[in-house]
């Protein structure tokens, strides 16, 4: 960081501590709101805490503000650090009345802040998909296949995990759909098992991102689809 | 889960459709499997009938044995099963997610030209290999499991076939212990001594040996001017090519 | 005009029969915000309007009214077009007095939406570009990673080349990787491909000037070096 500052001239110098970021225009949800518009992935709150020169709890209280201001709900909501997966509450309901008590229903913005992949991003709003693809040329990637789907699925699991294992679970030689998931950059290579020496795949930030969760404790529990298999992890990992 | 609530005509579906699919995909149709589905099958009915019937029971120990055998498959197939719930779920996520554009624009001018001047240090031929290196088509990562870690190096027999060639290119007789003498770990006389015996049987080599346990003399016959180590029997050389370098590597 | 009318009540509609763009929560401010929010170049307003379903008329109120509420305006100001944003109230400051008749100062944005030459896009607030800069800085390098350079390395090699088919040779997703060479100047859009549609890349002058070479045909050979060069068409795009 030392090296990087002063290989530049802002010629401001405004970057100094002590300028209070809350005096500016618009206060610090406006500076975090500033940052945002120039990143071109998820930025993490620390990240955000230390250019506008904040603690990062009241910048993490700041974000769920805007990002429900953007929803469309005003006045404050029941504190910081409620509802970290507000981020997928997805569109609020047009015509409710009342939201709360202190809070009123406002007109949501065409755009929503989430967290993903343990950062804040700006997104469009989903109901104008129709809308805005027309303008992002080369943004979607084509849909994976019942097989590619699987294949990560298992991977995120189960990960680290190698390929022998997943075509254990999946009972097909997965070569090729882990190349795809890799080369699209949902997988990762990370390291090789002590043992067999295979190598050893994990789901990446970018898979996060596209699922739209901020970690992977946010998947859906495995265990309601296993029903009465407590003692699966016994048969699991002994049988490969 | 209880067994009495299992369809089996269910089971029976998502089973065929995953021994299926390795049909599907042009492989051999996974006998082993459909049989052992039969198995899982009867074994399926055994466990509903018992559970329905309060008189019904396992009978001895092998067959208690055979149902935890069913059982392992049977808890892979619910494995399985559940993998393809979930994989349907993340699929509507996707999906959802698909209607949603980050936003993902350049930085503007003015922060862009605060980015610290790139240091760059590669000439045209630096970047050239960079570039034949990035290209290079890359190796298949091994499916099998791996032999790297393990400790011991691998010792070709080809090879050794070919040093103790050129050892005994001269003529004169070598014992075995001078034909080994150089060698560092047991493995490399173990490879030997397999090699002394496809040569032997190649006729390329005779054996001595005065006194049983005495000392082995080695000699080359010349008889087999022209003997390339690739007369080494092609399924012995099949079973340890995975352990052998290739040939060009050594001559 | 109708201007006003479209904007009061989103959730109304009934005003212009035929267009769904009010329905949507937001309403057609909201439709354009969406699409201002994730365009990197500037649009126009024909643009807009046809990608809404509105008269160019009635966009450039819309944004007119998008631009003063970002800046912190609220209220229905001299009457043309601004109505939009008149049902989104944003947190209003305390302690600020009413600014004008009919018009009252809200919290302004940290971004702000501009008209520039071709269109409009929406840029981060000239007040935070100190706290921009700095976190623009922060964890910047004056060096390209080694994946950046074996990127770079293939798209010149490869030029004019698609993501798709750059990821496929590396076996990993690039696209945060071509974002960093574009921005660094290494590299540069030129034109989509004919047949997948996906946009193309090839290297700059200001490439071959870092590499002291005058043109990309002083690149030196690759094919002798390199065995197997025609299995590279294996690397297609078929898993795309």
């Amino acid at each position: 960081m030392i090296e990087q500052q002063n290989s530049r001239d802002p010629g401001d110098g405004a970057d100094m501590p002590g300028t209070d970021v809350h005096d500016l225009p618009g206060g610090a949800g406006a500076a975090l709101e500033a940052i945002l518009m120039v990143t071109d992935e998820p930025v993490s709150e620390s990240q955000l805490a230390a250019a506008v020169g904040l603690g990062v709890e009241e910048v993490g209280g700041l974000l769920l503000g805007l990002q429900r201001h953007y929803d469309g709900y005003t006045g404050r909501g029941d504190g910081t650090g409620v509802g970290v997966s507000g981020s997928v509450a997805g569109k609020p309901v047009v015509d409710s009345p009342e939201f709360a008590a202190g809070q009123t229903r406002v007109t949501p913005r065409g755009f929503e802040l989430r967290r993903v992949a343990c950062g804040w991003r700006i997104y469009s709003r989903s109901d104008f998909a129709h809308i805005v693809s027309r303008f992002v040329l080369d943004g979607q990637s084509a849909r994976l296949t019942q097989a590619a789907l699987e294949t990560l699925a298992v991977i995120a699991y189960r990960q680290p995990v190698s390929r022998a294992r997943v075509s254990a679970i999946r009972g097909v030689n997965v070569d090729s759909v882990v190349r795809t998931l890799a080369q699209r950059g949902l997988i990762e290579e990370t390291g090789t098992d002590a043992e067999s020496g295979a190598l050893l795949y994990r789901t990446t930030h970018y898979f996060l991102e596209r699922l739209g969760i901020a970690s992977a404790d946010e998947l859906p529990q495995l265990a309601p689809h296993l029903p009465g298999l407590e003692n699966l992890q016994d048969f699991d990992d002994s049988s490969y | 889960m209880d067994i009495t609530e299992i369809a089996l005509a269910r089971v029976t579906d998502e089973f065929i459709a995953y021994i299926r699919r390795p049909q599907e995909l042009g492989k051999e149709w996974a006998l082993d499997e459909a049989s052992e589905f039969l198995v899982l099958a009867a074994t399926l009915l055994d466990l509903k009938a018992a559970r329905l019937l309060p008189a019904g029971e396992v009978e001895n120990d092998d067959d208690i044995a055979l149902l935890e055998a069913r059982d392992l498959l049977f808890a892979r197939l619910l494995q399985y099963k559940a993998f393809k719930e979930i994989a349907a779920i993340m699929g509507g996520w996707l999906d959802r997610e698909a209607d949603r554009f980050p936003r993902l624009v350049g930085l503007e001018p003015q922060f862009a030209s605060l980015l610290p001047e790139l240091l760059w240090r590669h000439s045209p031929e630096k970047f050239a290999a960079l570039a034949r290196k990035a290209l290079a088509p890359r190796e298949a990562a091994p499916t099998e499991v791996g032999l790297s870690h393990l400790h011991a190096p691998t010792v070709s027999v080809l090879e050794q076939a070919q040093i103790m060639r050129a050892m005994l290119a001269a003529g004169t007789a070598l014992s075995f212990r001078v034909l080994i003498a150089d060698a560092e770990t047991t493995m490399v006389v173990v490879a030997r001594f397999l090699a002394l015996l496809e040569m032997f049987r190649d006729a390329a080599v005779t054996f001595e040996q005065a006194s049983p346990l005495g000392e082995l003399q080695v000699r080359w016959t010349g008889v087999s001017r022209d003997w390339r180590s690739n007369n080494l029997s092609a399924e012995y050389a099949g079973v340890l090519s995975e352990m052998s370098v290739p040939e060009e590597a050594i001559q």
